[in-house]
């Protein structure tokens, strides 16, 4: 009887003043709080304009209720780091900068949208200027192309690491194990992301990730494996952080899974009603935004009073967003046969 | 195309009615897929299927599209009839090589001596402001695959036989439905389980002027175009092949032999695609019949785009087969 | 830090007694000796009949030095099992009771070979009668199709067990991965025997595996990850056994690595110059042949003598097969139509 | 078709050489792949790069094709010109999503933002008795797709020029070389580095009464064809469209305009095949000049048999295409 032993990391809970000791201002706390109520407020937005106003066509999945992740991974590798997004990706775009407007405008389907109106909800976070390369519609499939990013970065010896972002549902697929063992086996600066929200679609994590944990799998790869609390943007922060590093000496890849929940339906037309009763609740009471504002306020960072300006002044940006979006045009259609070939 | 009594379904329903009545008279049929289940399927074409049958014959899948279409591959080999369900045809291709390299080929690489009564359901989604990998339509890919069978309904008569017909084939089948007609389109649809067996076309309106094949959607589009055209004195017949492969080409060629002219239409983009074999069947069997060039209504050779209004100027429909057809009388 | 503890059993070299205690008797022993035979002498002969009489076309791909896994494992498994073959099938077909001259037809194109000359080398293991269900030349493709078969056996209450063969290289493969995850998610009775035969081409095992060794990836699908010695005929018959025995309890299905060689050149053709000084040399000293001899006389069981008499015999028998397919007729073409489709 | 000096070369030589140019030329081009290194590919078409070029740059890769050409699109994404080797054009469906919902739609679904510098090159072993898992060749399938550019070359020439052209082309590129011709056909290769742009078609020969366009494999047999139909008194000219896409739809079309007769011919099935799209493509065009219907020359519509014999019978070859312009003049 062979054992062999994993050791997983984890990440709980961070403390304000473990994240200053990290190398974080108080200045970076309350830009970081800013982000995460951006992306909570774009979504509220978002969810009214499908579901009460009808006035965007096709599907989004909403971020709420996964903000930190978003937030805290784009501040650990701010300055160097890329992202390779997903279905999911209105939060991806936000946090890597890319501002409401265009992102509103994409989802509208105008020219003014970060990708012209050509991709839509599945595909806002494009811009490679921001660190955003690409965002797969298709699960598990922008796995394999952030490792790919990341050989580049090696191969030129660039100071940079590649978070390719994916959640429990991608981690069953044949791309995400082709992925990571390639990524592996090159030993690339790449951090694989996993946003862990307990459901892919109806089915529900703990049971098609049949080892129990998507952390496990970073073993068969022969690359650490980090669990961190997805609700907490310090310990998202934290655990990016030592990944990033780990990539940044040369150390090869890092799988983060870290542990949230989608507090929406799949998609915005989605009742879940598949989810068991109560659960949706017992998250709320984690989320990621009451629980970094009372740990700034009781860290004495900021006030309530503070916070609830900072939620407002970002209130009307994303009024003011919808109001862009909606003025926009949309691109001539001739236009497309300019972007089919380089 | 005889529909007995005058009840009414959608395409959708018509579809999970085909479903239902298969597994009700036979066990061996077993669905699996990704959200099939409790959920329904993203289009709600199993909804209820799970209730009345159970877990066992309605698998819920993990995100896995080449362990569903392989699974399903190696259920069949050992004499079940799985239909697996894949979510978009935009994902098909992950599972492609099962699709293509594997079950097509098994039973002329056994020698014979295997059978694989398997059927693959998709659908395509252009129309839906899904974008570019959500939308797409690669029929052509697949009729270029011998030991495979292609089809793709129109309308929920030919949904609910053509599906019974599929599961009851004994060879692989790539069944390929329309999102936008799911709830888009209602007809008359019998009650009793009845077969349309692949390889069979249908003239879905009879005219002399001109021969419109088309495909899956198109087929509306082709419908529509003939009223207008009629109105201007053009009698044009309306050919749905229903199977891509086997293809029905004497159904097409005779239609073309008596009218002249052809105009070909489906949602696949132009190059390399449904529409290019049928244009060279008919002109393979046809030609000294025709009286103009055939035309193609086909997706312009670009990805879809996102914004709506772009997608739909993307699309075909039936003002462009009118024209097509103006062009030539 | 969470640690997590996986076990990997273990299963070395078996004794005749320890086999003899596991249900075998010694005629079974004499029956697998002389299979190891026919699968050596078979891969012998047809190596001369590519490279030195060039009287078969195309490739073939030897299971010289791996023969006591299929032999071990078709024993284990006889009279309930299933196979599911791939490109180095020579093995397997006749480990599981095609008959040689079949094979051999097949090999030289014929319509008296086991798939009418329509398959070639690497589809002679298919003869759904004999359990040989399929064997894919497609690297990995066929281990999603082993667990479907075994979904079939669990939905109809069969009492029987699928084992999926493949080798080091098909471990990197999405197809691997979804299929272990769905087998384990659906508890099929299904055995994944991995025979790492330490190279995937020219590609090392122990490179590829990122994780050094594939039974530890049973963990990313918390199903039971076995080591066995794949060139010990009663180590293969003792992992099988056991796993094959867990398959029928409904618990699902088992991960086995049996760690072989692969004696000759990739395929036929390769003379293999990328593998480092001495390394077949190493594993010549394991070869399971001269091994399971030593034993069984050791045992009492047999001597020298009789032994010889067993290869002569199915020397003659190989000798009479290569006769039969040279002397059989190739298919008519037209009938190549009645099996593209059913 | 100009060559410059008189050096001869294998197609598989002409291939390593542009590959080899291009590597020392711009350190951003990286290749990728099984068995690409020590064991010079499965066809030794890489044979000695690694040596020259080293680890970094001729990258071998664990099986996995879907990590293969995921890695090079990212790769690309960041500005390397990664060339991914696809071992046989069979294996290529397992990474066909990434290559046409990924790679293909990038530049379109970022809104003209990223640009994907990317050649996956792969192979089609038919001929070579490898059978049906083995020996597929599927250009229509990724002619389908738009962003994505198919090249098919047929001469050592082509070869080196066109493996260099795709490889400065910003777009991701399908580069599928033939087998049995790897060291089946020799050519004059110029020693200095040249780009055949892709979109053009080449004239391999001229002649007046019938236009034969024949892909890879099937321009050898088009062009000794040609010959013997000399010999009857018939003059033929070949077209060899060298890329599938974008294809050079004016070449073959001014040439049957010329001629008034086509035969199309390809070593893909023959329904929905390449030769569909050659078909309608001259309907479309030179409807009005054709004097007999069009011929496709194309494998049968069944998987492809291992026996010798039986994969002799199921291609075609030369005699075919003699055979078929008979039929029409
Ligand atoms: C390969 C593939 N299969 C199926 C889908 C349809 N689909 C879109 S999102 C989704 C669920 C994804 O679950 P997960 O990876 O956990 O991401 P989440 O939605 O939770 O962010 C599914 C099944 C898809 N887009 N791609
Ligand atoms: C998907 C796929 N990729 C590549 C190949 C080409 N190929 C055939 S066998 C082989 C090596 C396989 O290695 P392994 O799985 O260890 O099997 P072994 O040959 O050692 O038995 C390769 C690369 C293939 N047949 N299928
Ligand atoms: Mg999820
Ligand atoms: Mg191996």
């Amino acid at each position: 009887m062979a054992k062999l032993e994993i050791e997983i990391e984890e990440i709980g809970e961070v403390s304000v003043q473990e994240a200053l000791s990290l190398g974080l201002t108080e200045g970076d706390l309350l830009r970081m709080y800013r982000k995460l109520v951006e992306l909570r407020l774009f979504e509220n937005r978002v969810e009214q304009l499908y579901l009460y106003e009808a006035r965007i066509q096709g599907t989004a999945h909403l971020y709420t209720g996964e903000e930190a992740i978003a937030v805290g991974v784009a501040r650990a590798i701010e300055g160097f780091g890329y992202i390779v997004s997903h279905h999911r990706g209105h939060g991806h775009a936000l946090a890597m900068g890319i501002p409401p407007k265009e992102v509103m405008a994409e989802l509208f389907g105008k020219e003014t949208g970060v990708v012209k109106g050509l991709g839509g909800s599945m595909h806002v976070a494009i811009d490679p200027k921001r660190g955003a390369l690409w965002a797969s519609a298709i699960v598990g499939s922008g796995i394999p192309i952030a490792a790919g990013a990341a050989l580049a970065l090696r191969y030129r010896g660039e100071r940079g690491v590649v978070v390719g972002f994916f959640s429990d549902g991608a981690a069953n697929t044949g791309a995400f194990h082709e992925g990571l063992n390639l990524a592996s086996f090159w030993k690339l600066p790449v951090i694989f992301a996993c946003e862990n929200n307990q459901w892919g679609m109806s089915m529900p994590a703990r049971k098609s990730i049949t080892c129990g944990r998507v952390a496990y799998r970073a073993a068969a790869y022969g690359m650490p494996g980090v669990i961190a609390d997805g609700n907490d943007v310090l310990s998202v922060y934290k655990a990016t952080k030592e990944a990033a590093d780990r990539a940044l000496r040369g150390e090869g890849p890092t799988l983060i899974e870290f542990i949230t929940y989608r507090l929406k339906g799949h998609g915005v037309y989605d009742k879940a009603t598949y989810r068991p009763k109560g659960e949706v609740e017992e998250w709320e009471k984690k989320d990621p935004l009451p629980r970094f504002e009372q740990k700034l306020i009781e860290a004495g960072i900021t006030t309530e009073d503070r916070l609830k300006e900072v939620r407002e002044e970002v209130a009307k940006e994303i009024e003011e967003a919808v109001k862009f979006a909606e003025e926009s045009e949309v691109l001539e259609f001739d236009k497309l046969w300019e972007v089919v070939y380089a | 195309m005889s529909t007995g009594e005058e009840r009414i379904l959608t395409y959708a329903e018509a579809i999970r009615e085909g479903l239902r009545q298969e597994m009700q008279r036979d066990e061996s049929v077993v669905l699996m897929g990704e959200d099939i289940g409790a959920y329904g399927g993203a289009f709600k074409v199993t909804k209820g299927l799970l209730e009345e049958f159970g877990p066992e014959r309605v698998r819920d899948t993990p995100i896995s599209e080449i362990a569903i279409v392989g699974a399903a591959i190696g259920a069949a080999i050992m004499g079940l009839r799985p239909v697996a369900e894949i979510m978009y045809m935009d994902f098909l291709p992950i599972a492609t090589e099962q699709l293509v390299i594997q079950a097509a080929k098994m039973r002329f690489s056994s020698g014979g001596k295997l059978r694989i009564p398997l059927v693959v359901r998709t659908q395509y989604s252009l129309g839906r402001a899904h974008a570019a990998q959500h939308s797409n339509f690669f029929p052509a890919w697949y009729m270029n695959v011998p030991g495979l069978k292609v089809v793709t309904p129109s309308t929920p008569y030919d949904a609910k036989g053509l599906i019974i017909g599929s599961i009851r084939d004994d060879n692989p089948v790539l069944f390929v439905e329309c999102a936008v007609l799911y709830y888009g389109v209602k007809g008359p649809v019998p009650e009793e389980p009845y077969e349309i067996p692949l390889g069979v076309a249908d003239v879905k309106r009879e005219g002399s002027d001109v021969t419109i094949v088309a495909v899956s959607r198109m087929v509306h589009e082709a419908l529509k175009a003939a009223e207008e055209l009629e109105k201007k004195g053009i009698s044009a017949e309306v050919i749905d092949p229903r199977t891509l492969n086997p293809l029905d080409r004497q159904t097409i060629v005779e239609s073309v032999k008596k009218t002249g002219r052809a105009v070909v239409a489906a949602d696949d983009c132009k190059t390399g695609g449904v529409t290019a074999e049928l244009a060279a069947t008919i002109v393979e069997g046809a030609f000294d019949y025709l009286d103009a060039p055939i035309v193609r209504v086909a997706s312009p050779d670009m990805p879809i785009p996102f914004s709506p209004p772009l997608e739909n100027r993307y699309m075909r429909w039936a003002k462009d087969i009118v024209e097509a057809v103006e062009g030539m009388v």
